[in-house]
C-alpha cells in the first residue's frame, strides 16, 4: 500500500503558550490527523480554532514562547520518520524551506519590503544546496514564469510594494516551490485576494500538486476554497479536531452540528433574510445623476485629477437595500465616501434628502476611537448636535445598546476589550443615533467570521424595519449581496455595468463581467 | 526633480530666517562690540569713532543687507576681535570640529549597532539587562562631567593621553588623532546609549512583522534573519535619529570642546558671542544652520536609498 | 522554544527600580521644600571642604556650606526647571505638531521651517537674548529650555497626527459633524498618549542635562542658589581635593534620569 | 608622574557615580584634603642657570590684538611685555628704567622731556631703530598722527602732549623731545607704550618690536609662540622658545598642569595651589588689583553716606579672605593697592572694622531700621568675584539687608554697569598703570570713567594739586590725603588686593613678580 504512507502525522498534539508567570496555557488539545504523500488536505475552522498554531508547531515557528506540550509530530524523510517537535532549531532550519515550505495570508507584509523579489527567491537556493550564481538567476527566472508572473526579468528587479496582491502571492509561491519541497503548508493563501485572482492562485496550487507531486496542507475559513482544492478535510474548533474525512462526504452529510452550522453560514443556504421585495414607497430619497468622483494624484509634482467613478446615475427609495458589488479598485467605496461627503472632488449631481448621511466602515478595529469608552462614542453624535440633556442622552445610548444586541454594561467599556462583531454593532449604533434615514455600509461584514457575519446581517435587517432605513450596501461577496439586498448594481472600473433586482440579476446575468463574478462564486 | 528644488528652496529660506534671527538677537542683547573692543578706559569719542568705522551706526536693514550680500559671496567680513577674515578663522576651527564629529559618529555606529542587535536578540537575558543598565546610566551623565571623568581617568591616572595637550592636525596627525579619541568618546557615549535603545525598540518592532516569519520559514537561522532581513528594515528609523545626532555633533558640542581645550567651532562661537564679535557669530550661526539642514537633506536621500517604498520617481 | 522565560518579570523588576530611584529623589525634593538640615546658603570658613561626616552626611563644599541641604534645595530647583520646561515644550509642541500634522500643506511647510530654524539656532545665543529680555534667574533658563524643547515634541506629535488622521474613526467623527479643532484635540490627541509619555520622560532627562550644561556655561541658576547642574560645575574645580562635592549632585542626577528612563521604557512596553 | 594616592581615591569615588554602585560608602582617610601644603614655602630655588630650553606658559585669556597700541586687555599686555619695549620700561620694583632710550632728561618746569636714543637697538626684522620710529610710535599712542586709526587705543593721560620731534644733539646722537601743554609730573609712567617700526603695516598679524623675545606664530584660541631675540641690546634671555598656551578655563589649565605639560601657570587659585605639590613651586605675590564692592553713589539708598558707612561696617573683610583665598591677600581701605608701597596709605585700612551693631545703628539713622533689598551685579567670567559676592550676601543678612546676585556677561557689564551706570552695587577688580594718578583719576567728578558717580570738590582740588606737584614728598602726602577722603566718604566697600599664585616647575627658576600685569620670561631659566 505504497500510497498508504503518511508524509506527516500529528498524534494528539497539544500546543501551549506561557501565561503571565510560568503556567503554560494550552491552545490546542489532542490534535491528531495525517496527510498522505501527494494528497491535498484542508484544515477548516474559524479564527482562533488553532488551525494555524498546529501547523506552525510542525516547523517550530510558534514564537512567543509557545511549545508543544505533549504528543509528537512525525514527518517522513525518505524512508524513516523524524520527530519534528523534538528537533533542535539547527536541524529544523535544514528542514524548513527544503522539505517543508510555507506561504501565508498577508502578501502585503509577508515579503521583505527592502529586498527585491529576485533576491528573496534566490535566497532559498543560497540557504539549501549550492549552485553557482548564473545558474541561480536562471532557475529563479524560470520559477517566476512557471508561477504565471508576466515578464519575470522585470519582476526580478522589482520591490514587493511595486506588485499587486495577486502577483506578490505568486512570488511567495515561487519562493516556496523553487526547491520542490515534499510538503507545502498554505495558511489562508487567498483570503486577502479578490475572487477572480483567488481562483487563479488555487489553480496554481493544484498544478504544483499534479506536476511536482507536492503534498499540500491548505488552511482556510472558506469552505469553497477547501472544496475546490482538497480531497480530505479536517474541521477544527476551539483547539480540537471536531471532524475529519473526505471532502465529498464531509460537505454532503456533516456529522457534527458545528460543521453543519459552518456549512450553512458559508454557502448561504440559510434563510434568505430579506422580506417581501421592498416596493418603492413614494419618492426616491436619493437621486444621483451622472455623478463622477475624482482623486488628486501627485505624479512627481504635477497634480493630476483621476476619474475613479464615471458618471453613474441611480435612485434609491426609502426603506430599500441596494447592493453595490465589484472587485477592489472598481470605485464602489469611493462612490460611498463621496456620497457621504468625505471626498469633495465630484461632478454631476447627488442630492440626498437627509443631510450628513452616516457610514459604517469595513475594519471594526479602525472605526472606533480606541482611547474613548463606548458610552462616550455613542453620545458624541448627540453631543455634537446638542440633542437632549445629559441624562436623556445617556438613556438614549443605553436604549440603543439594547437595540443592537449589546447590554447596558458595555457603556463604560473601551473598544479594545470588544470582539470584531461587537465593535461593528457599536459602529452601527453610532451611525443611527441621529436617526438619519439613509445609511452607507462599506463592506461592513467582510472582515468578520462567517458566523458573526450572519448575526450582523440579521441585525441590519431588523434595524431597517424598525427605523425605516435605506441602505447602500457595498461588498465584494456575492453571497452576502444575494441574502440582504433588494436591488444590486454591478460596478466595473468606475461604471455601473449592470443593475436590477437581485434574483433576476443572479439568475441570468447579462454583462460578461457579472457572469465572471457569479462564476467565481462557489 | 521638483522635490529636490523644493528642498533646496526651503533650506535657503531657513538659513535666511536664522541670519535674521541672529541679527535681531544682537540688537536686543546689551554689550557694544566697539566698547568691548576698546576696553574699559577708552574715551567715548574713540568708541564712537570705532562704531562709525565698523559701520555699527548704520540702520539695521542697511547692515543686514550689506552682510547678506557679503555672505552670498562667501565673504563674512573681518572678525572685530581677531581682525582676521572670518572665513579663515572658521576654516581653521572647522577641521577640529569635523574630525571630532567623524570620530564620534564612527564610534557611535561601530558600537551601538552590534550592541543594539545583541540586546534585541537576547531580549530579557542577562546581557540585555546589563547593557541596558549601563547605557541608561551613561545617558544620565552630563557631557561636561563625563569629559572631566575621562580626562581624570585616562589622562592623569592611566596617562594614555596628556590632558589639554591639543596637537594641531598639521603638525603631527597621529598625535592629533590619538588626542581626539577621548573628546570623541565623551561626545559619543551618551549618544551611543540613546542609539542602542532606539535600535533595540526598532528591531523588536520589526521582529513582530510577517516577513520575519517568512524568512524563518525559508530556513534562515536566527542570526541570518537578524543580519540579512531585520537590520536593514530596523535601520530606517535609526537613520533619522542619527541625522539629529550628527547635526548636533557637527554644530560643535561646546561643552566637550571646553573641557578638552579644543579650538573648535563651538568654543569660537562662545568667545565670539561673549565679545559681541558679530561677523564671527553670524558666520558661525550660518555654518551651524547649514550643517543641520544639509545633514537633514542627506538623511532624506539616505532614507530613500534604503527604503524603496519612499523612493521619489 | 528558547525565548527567555523571564521576559515578563524583567519588565516589572525594571519598573520597581525605576520607581524606587525616582521616589528617593522625590523624597529629597519634597522634604527639601520645607526643611533642610542647615540653611542651604549658610557658610563657614572653618568647615571648608570637609569630607562626609555624621554632622554633614554629604560633606561640605568650598564655601563651607552643607552639601546635603544644598542638594535637597538644588534638586527641587532642578526638578522645577525640568518639569516646567517639559510642560512648555509639550504644550507648544502639541499645538504645533497637531496643526502641522493635521492640516499639512502650507501650514505644515511654514511651521516646520520655523522648527528647523529653532533647532539649528544655537541655544546659548537664545539664552543670552532671554537674559537681556527678562533678566537672569530660573525663569530665564526655563523660558530658554522650554523654547528649545518645542521642536522635538512638535516633530513627534506631527508624525503621530499624520498617521492618525487617515484612520476611519477620524472620518467617522467628521461624518458625525465634529469640527476640525474638536477632532484634533478631543478625538486624536488621546491616542497620542503612549508616544507623548515616552517623549516626556526623554524630555525630562534632556532638560536636566541641558540645565547642567547651561550652568556649566554660567547661564543657568544664579548663585548663591544652587541647582544640581550648577553644583556639579562648581565641583569640577575640587574634583581632586574634595571628590565628594561632585558625588552628591552627580548621584542625584543619575538617580533621577535613570529612574525616569526605566519608567518610560516600561510605559512604552506596557501599551506600546 | 607617579600615581597619586589622592588621584586613585578620586577615581574610585567618581567611578562610584558613573557605575552607580550605589551609596557614597566609607571614605577612608580623605580627611586631610590639603596634604603637604605647598603654599607656604615660596623658596625660589636659585640653582645655577642653564642657557637655552623651551617652556610652556599656561594662560586663560585669549589675546585681543597683537598690535600693542590696539590691545587693552591686561592678559595681552602682560605677554606682549616680552616682545615690545617703550622708550622707558618698568623694572621689578616699579621704577622706570631707560630702554630704547639710553637716558631721559626732564626740564626744570617739567614741560619738556628729552630722550636720547640708544645706539645699535634693532627691531626684530633687523632694521635699526630710528628717531622717526620713536616719534611715530609715541604720536600713534597719543593720538597725534594725521590719519587716526580708530582701533588704536589713545591713552587719555597723553593728551597733555603738544608736540613730539626728532633731532640730533651736539654729539650727533639722535634725540626725541616731547613738549607738553600742561605739566604732568607722572607722564613718564605712561610713556612705556611700545616702539614699533614706522611704515610696517602687518603689526596685527606678525608683530615686530625691540623686546628680548621675537614673535613666531599665533593660533587663536590655541597658542602664541615667541623665541629668543639674538641681537637684544639688554641682558639676553636664557630661554630659546616660550609658548603661551591658551586654555578654555582655569580648571582645564589646572588639569594640564597636573599632567605636567605646562611649566608655568600664573592664574592659580588658592584652592588649586593647595592641591599642587610634588614638582611645582608656588610663588605668591599680589595681583595689583583693587577689589571692592563698588557702590553707585547716585543710586538710592547709596546716595546717603550713612548707608555707605553701614555697608562698610557690615562687611567682614577678613572672613571674605578666609573664604575665597584661604586667608591670603592684603586688606585695603581705599582705592590703592599695596604694591604701590610709596603711595599706599596704610592707616585707612582699618577705618571700618566689622561691627554689626554700628552698621544697624547707622542704617536706622538713615531710615532703614530693618534693612533693604539690593542687587550685586557681577561679571560671570570672574569666579573669584562671584564667590566674594556670595560671602557678602551671607554677611549682609546679619544687618537685615537681602542682596541678590545678578551674573552678567562681560560686554553687558561694560555697557550697562560701567558706561551706563545702571546698577546698585557691583564687584570687580580695577587695575592701573604704574602711576598713582592713574589709580585715583576715576574719582574726579568729571571723569568719564567715574562709574561710581562719586562727587567731592575737595577731592578734585587736591587731585589737581597732586598731579602738578613736582616735589615727591608733597606728592605722596596729597595722594594719601585723597585716599583718606575716599575712605571717610565710604565711596565703596574696599576689600582687598588679592593674592596671586604662580605655579613654577621645579626645573625652572628666576620667575619675578612685578607690581603690575607683566609675565617677564627673560629672567626665567632652567636649573642644572
Amino acid at each position: 500500500m505504497e500510497k498508504e504512507k503518511h508524509l506527516l502525522e500529528l498524534c494528539n498534539v497539544s500546543v501551549g503558550f506561557p501565561q503571565k508567570g510560568k503556567k503554560m496555557n494550552p491552545v490546542t488539545r489532542g490534535v491528531s490527523f495525517y496527510v498522505r504523500e501527494g494528497e491535498a488536505l484542508g484544515i477548516v475552522g474559524e479564527s482562533g480554532s488553532g488551525k494555524s498554531v498546529s501547523m506552525l508547531a510542525c516547523v517550530g515557528l510558534l514564537g512567543g514562547g509557545g511549545r508543544v506540550l505533549e504528543g509528537n509530530i512525525r514527518f517522513l524523510n525518505g524512508e524513516d520518520y523524524i520527530i519534528l517537535n523534538t528537533m533542535t532549531q539547527k536541524e529544523l532550519e535544514a528542514v524548513r524551506g527544503d522539505d517543508i515550505a510555507m506561504i501565508f495570508q498577508e502578501p502585503m507584509t509577508s515579503l521583505n519590503p527592502v529586498m527585491t523579489i529576485g533576491r528573496q527567491v534566490e535566497e532559498m537556493l543560497l540557504l539549501h544546496g549550492d549552485c553557482p550564481k548564473e545558474e541561480r538567476k536562471k532557475r529563479v527566472l524560470a520559477m517566476l514564469s512557471e508561477v504565471g508572473l508576466p515578464d519575470p526579468q522585470e519582476i526580478y528587479g522589482k520591490y514587493p510594494h511595486q506588485l499587486s496582491g495577486g502577483m506578490r502571492q505568486r512570488a511567495m509561491i515561487a519562493m516556496a516551490m523553487i526547491l520542490r519541497p515534499k510538503l507545502l503548508i498554505a495558511d489562508e493563501p487567498t483570503t486577502a485576494l479578490d475572487v477572480t485572482i483567488q481562483a487563479k492562485i488555487l489553480e496554481l496550487l493544484k498544478k504544483f500538486q499534479k506536476e511536482y507531486g507536492t503534498t499540500i496542507i491548505l488552511i482556510s475559513h472558506d469552505l469553497g476554497v477547501i472544496r475546490s482544492v482538497c480531497s480530505r478535510a479536517v474541521v477544527m474548533c476551539g483547539g480540537k479536531v471536531v471532524e475529519q474525512g473526505d471532502v465529498g462526504t464531509l460537505f454532503e452529510q456533516p456529522q457534527m452540528d458545528y460543521t453543519k452550522r459552518l456549512l450553512a453560514a458559508a454557502l448561504g443556504k440559510g434563510s434568505v433574510l430579506k422580506k417581501e421585495p421592498a416596493v418603492c414607497r413614494g419618492e426616491a430619497i436619493v437621486c444621483v445623476r451622472d455623478y463622477s468622483v475624482f482623486y488628486e494624484e501627485k505624479l512627481d509634482g504635477k497634480k493630476r485629477k483621476r476619474e475613479v467613478v464615471k458618471k453613474v446615475s441611480f435612485d434609491l427609495c426609502a426603506g430599500e437595500t441596494v447592493g453595490v458589488v465589484g472587485e477592489s479598485g472598481c470605485g464602489k467605496s469611493t462612490l460611498a465616501k463621496a456620497l457621504a461627503g468625505l471626498n469633495p472632488l465630484t461632478s454631476g449631481s447627488a442630492d440626498i434628502s437627509c443631510e450628513n448621511p452616516q457610514m459604517v466602515f469595513q475594519d471594526p478595529y479602525g472605526s472606533l476611537n480606541p482611547a474613548k469608552t463606548i458610552g462616550w462614542l455613542m453620545t458624541e453624535p448627540l453631543r455634537l448636535h446638542h440633542v437632549g440633556t445629559k441624562e436623556e442622552q445617556r438613556a438614549a445610548v443605553c436604549e440603543m445598546l439594547e437595540k443592537v444586541g449589546l447590554g447596558r454594561e458595555y457603556y463604560g467599556r473601551c473598544p479594545k476589550t470588544l470582539s470584531g462583531g461587537q465593535r461593528q454593532r457599536v459602529a452601527i449604533a453610532m451611525a443611527i443615533m441621529l436617526k438619519r434615514p439613509f445609511l452607507l455600509l462599506d463592506e461592513p461584514v467582510s472582515a468578520l467570521d462567517v458566523t458573526v457575519q450572519e448575526q450582523i446581517l440579521i441585525l441590519l435587517v431588523k434595524l431597517q424595519k424598525e427605523f425605516g432605513l435605506t441602505y447602500l450596501f457595498i461588498s465584494h461577496d456575492m453571497n452576502v449581496i444575494h441574502r440582504i439586498c433588494d436591488r444590486v448594481f454591478v460596478m466595473y472600473q468606475g461604471e455601473i455595468v449592470e443593475s436590477g433586482d437581485v434574483d433576476e440579476v443572479f439568475r441570468n446575468p447579462v454583462h460578461p463581467y457579472t457572469k465572471k463574478l457569479l462564476g467565481a462564486r462557489l | 526633480m521638483r522635490y529636490y528644488i523644493k528642498k533646496v528652496i526651503s533650506l535657503i529660506m531657513v538659513l535666511f530666517l536664522i541670519m535674521l534671527l541672529t541679527f535681531i538677537a544682537f540688537q536686543v542683547i546689551p554689550g557694544d562690540s566697539a566698547l568691548s573692543r576698546l576696553g574699559v578706559d577708552a574715551e567715548p569719542e574713540a568708541v564712537e569713532a570705532l562704531r562709525e568705522s565698523l559701520g555699527l551706526n548704520k540702520s539695521l536693514p542697511e547692515r543686514f543687507f550689506s552682510f547678506l550680500s557679503g555672505a552670498v559671496r562667501g565673504d563674512f567680513g573681518n572678525s572685530y576681535q581677531y581682525g582676521k577674515p572670518v572665513g579663515e578663522l572658521l576654516s581653521a576651527r572647522l577641521s577640529v570640529t569635523v574630525w571630532l564629529a567623524v570620530l564620534s559618529i564612527f564610534m557611535i555606529i561601530a558600537v551601538s549597532v552590534p550592541l543594539g542587535l545583541v540586546c534585541s536578540r537576547k531580549e530579557g537575558g542577562v546581557a540585555d539587562r546589563i547593557i541596558t543598565m549601563v547605557t541608561q546610566t551613561l545617558m544620565a551623565v552630563p557631557a561636561f562631567f563625563l569629559g572631566i571623568v575621562i580626562t581624570l581617568i585616562f589622562g592623569l591616572v592611566l596617562e594614555w593621553f596628556a590632558p589639554g595637550a591639543y596637537i594641531a592636525p598639521g603638525e603631527d596627525f597621529g598625535g592629533f588623532l590619538r588626542y581626539m579619541i577621548f573628546p570623541a568618546v565623551a561626545i559619543a557615549v551618551p549618544k551611543i546609549a540613546m542609539t542602542v535603545k532606539f535600535l533595540k525598540t526598532s528591531v523588536l518592532r520589526e521582529l513582530k512583522l510577517d516577513y520575519v516569519r517568512t524568512a524563518r520559514s525559508k530556513g534562515n537561522s536566527e542570526r541570518a534573519v537578524l543580519w540579512r532581513h531585520v537590520l536593514k528594515n530596523a535601520l530606517i528609523p535609526v537613520i533619522t535619529f542619527m541625522g539629529m545626532v550628527i547635526a548636533d555633533v557637527l554644530a560643535g558640542s561646546i561643552v566637550v570642546e571646553k573641557v578638552f581645550n579644543l579650538p573648535g567651532i563651538g568654543r569660537l562661537l562662545i568667545t565670539a558671542i561673549s565679545n559681541r564679535d558679530y561677523p564671527v557669530v553670524e558666520a558661525g550661526v550660518v555654518y551651524i544652520g547649514s550643517v543641520v539642514l544639509i545633514v537633514n537633506f542627506i538623511v532624506d536621500l539616505l532614507y530613500q536609498k534604503v527604503d524603496p517604498r519612499v523612493r521619489i520617481k | 522554544m528558547k525565548q527567555g522565560r523571564g521576559q515578563s518579570n524583567t519588565k516589572n523588576w525594571n519598573m520597581v527600580i525605576g520607581i524606587a530611584l525616582v521616589s528617593v529623589v522625590l523624597l529629597f525634593v519634597v522634604v527639601g521644600l520645607f526643611w533642610t538640615p542647615y540653611e542651604p546658603t549658610a557658610m563657614s570658613a572653618a568647615l571648608k571642604n570637609k569630607p562626609p561626616s555624621l554632622l554633614h552626611p554629604f560633606g561640605t563644599d568650598y564655601m563651607g556650606r552643607d552639601i546635603l541641604s544644598r542638594v535637597m534645595d538644588g534638586a527641587g530647583r532642578t526638578f522645577l526647571i525640568s518639569i516646567v520646561t517639559v510642560a512648555i515644550g509639550l504644550t507648544a509642541g502639541v499645538l504645533v505638531g497637531a496643526f502641522t500634522g493635521y492640516y499639512g500643506g502650507i501650514v505644515d511647510e511654514i511651521l516646520m521651517r520655523l522648527n528647523d530654524t529653532l533647532t539649528s539656532f544655537p541655544s546659548i545665543l537664545l539664552a543670552i537674548v532671554f537674559v537681556s529680555l527678562i533678566g537672569t534667574g530660573e525663569y530665564n533658563i526655563i523660558a530658554v529650555l522650554g523654547v528649545v524643547f518645542i521642536p522635538s515634541f512638535a516633530r513627534v506629535v506631527r508624525s503621530e497626527y499624520i498617521v492618525q488622521k487617515e484612520l476611519d474613526y477620524v472620518r467617522n467623527a467628521r461624518l458625525l459633524g465634529a469640527g476640525n479643532l474638536r477632532i484634533m484635540f478631543v478625538h486624536i490627541l488621546p491616542n497620542t498618549r503612549p508616544i507623548l509619555l515616552s517623549t516626556i520622560t526623554i524630555g525630562l532627562n534632556n532638560a536636566i542635562l541641558a540645565e547642567a550644561g547651561m550652568s556649566y556655561l554660567s547661564l543657568g541658576v544664579q548663585p548663591p542658589n544652587a541647582s544640581l547642574g550648577s553644583m556639579l560645575s562648581e565641583a569640577q574645580t575640587y574634583l581632586l581635593s574634595a571628590p565628594w562635592f561632585a558625588l552628591a549632585p552627580g548621584l542625584m542626577i543619575v538617580f533621577t534620569v535613570l529612574g525616569f528612563s526605566m519608567i518610560s521604557e516600561n510605559i512604552g512596553k506596557k501599551n506600546g | 608622574m607617579k600615581k597619586h594616592g589622592k588621584l586613585l581615591l578620586a577615581l574610585l569615588l567618581i567611578l562610584g557615580i558613573s557605575v552607580f554602585a550605589g551609596g557614597c560608602g566609607k571614605d577612608g582617610n580623605s580627611s586631610d584634603g590639603q596634604d603637604g601644603d605647598g603654599t607656604d614655602g615660596d623658596t625660589t630655588v636659585t640653582g645655577e642657570a642653564v642657557m637655552g630650553g623651551d617652556i610652556i606658559v599656561g594662560i586663560t585669556q585669549d589675546f585681543d590684538s597683537l598690535d600693542p597700541h590696539k590691545a587693552h586687555a591686561a592678559g595681552t599686555q602682560e605677554v606682549m611685555f616680552n616682545i615690545f619695549e617703550g622708550v622707558v620700561k618698568p623694572d621689578k620694583d616699579g621704577n622706570l628704567v631707560p630702554a630704547v632710550a639710553s637716558d631721559v632728561a626732564i626740564s626744570e618746569d617739567g614741560m619738556t622731556y628729552t630722550f636720547t636714543l640708544r645706539e645699535g637697538v634693532k627691531f626684530h626684522n633687523g632694521a635699526l631703530v630710528t628717531a622717526e620710529d620713536v616719534v611715530y610710535s609715541l604720536k600713534r599712542s597719543a593720538g597725534l598722527l594725521e590719519t587716526v586709526d580708530p582701533e588704536v587705543i589713545v591713552t587719555s593721560a597723553l593728551s597733555c602732549i603738544s608736540d613730539i620731534t626728532a633731532s640730533k644733539d651736539a654729539s650727533g646722537k639722535e634725540i626725541v623731545t616731547v613738549s607738553l601743554s600742561t605739566v604732568n609730573t607722572e607722564l613718564l609712567g605712561y610713556l612705556t607704550s611700545a616702539i614699533i617700526p614706522k611704515d610696517y603695516e602687518n603689526q596685527a598679524n606678525a608683530p615686530v618690536g625691540t623686546g628680548p623675545f621675537k614673535f613666531v606664530s599665533y593660533t587663536p584660541l590655541a597658542s602664541l609662540v615667541m623665541e629668543k631675540n639674538p641681537d637684544y641690546y639688554g641682558t639676553a634671555p636664557y630661554l630659546d622658545k616660550v609658548t603661551f598656551k591658551i586654555s578654555a578655563d582655569t580648571n582645564t589649565a589646572f588639569l594640564e598642569l597636573l599632567a605636567g605639560n605646562i611649566d608655568i601657570f600664573p592664574y592659580l587659585t588658592s584652592e588649586q595651589a593647595s592641591q599642587l605639590s610634588g614638582n611645582y613651586n608656588i610663588e605668591n605675590g599680589t595681583a595689583n588689583l583693587v577689589q571692592a564692592l563698588f557702590l553707585n553713589n547716585a543710586e538710592k539708598p547709596f546716595d546717603d553716606i550713612r548707608v555707605r558707612q553701614a555697608m562698610c561696617y557690615a562687611v567682614n573683610r577678613p572672613e571674605i579672605l578666609d573664604m575665597v583665598a584661604d586667608g591670603k591677600g592684603t586688606l585695603i581701605g581705599s582705592n590703592m593697592f599695596a604694591g604701590f608701597a610709596k603711595y599706599f596709605n596704610a592707616d585707612v585700612v582699618d577705618m571700618y572694622p566689622y561691627n554689626v551693631a554700628k552698621a544697624k545703628e547707622l542704617l536706622a539713622d538713615a531710615g532703614y531700621p530693618d534693612g533693604f533689598e539690593m542687587s550685586i551685579t557681577v561679571p560671570s567670567n570672574y569666579q573669584f568675584h562671584v564667590d566674594t559676592a556670595q560671602v557678602i550676601v551671607e554677611q549682609l543678612k546679619q544687618v537685615g539687608i537681602t542682596a541678590k546676585i545678578e551674573l552678567v556677561e562681560w560686554p553687558t557689564w561694560l555697557e550697562e554697569t560701567y558706561r551706563g551706570r545702571k546698577y546698585q552695587t557691583t564687584i570687580v577688580g580695577l587695575d592701573a598703570n604704574l602711576a598713582p594718578s592713574d589709580v585715583l583719576k576715576r574719582y574726579r567728578s568729571t571723569a568719564s570713567s567715574n562709574f561710581l558717580s562719586y562727587v567731592n570738590e575737595e577731592f578734585d582740588e587736591i587731585f589737581a594739586l597732586a598731579i602738578a606737584e613736582t616735589d615727591d614728598a608733597a606728592k605722596v602726602k596729597y595722594y594719601k590725603q585723597l585716599q583718606e577722603i575716599l575712605a571717610k566718604d565710604a565711596a565703596s566697600v574696599y576689600i582687598q588686593d588679592p593674592a596671586s599664585y604662580v605655579a613654577v616647575s621645579k626645573k625652572l627658576s628666576g620667575y619675578t613678580f612685578y607690581p603690575l600685569y607683566v609675565q617677564d620670561m627673560s629672567k626665567v631659566y632652567y636649573v642644572k
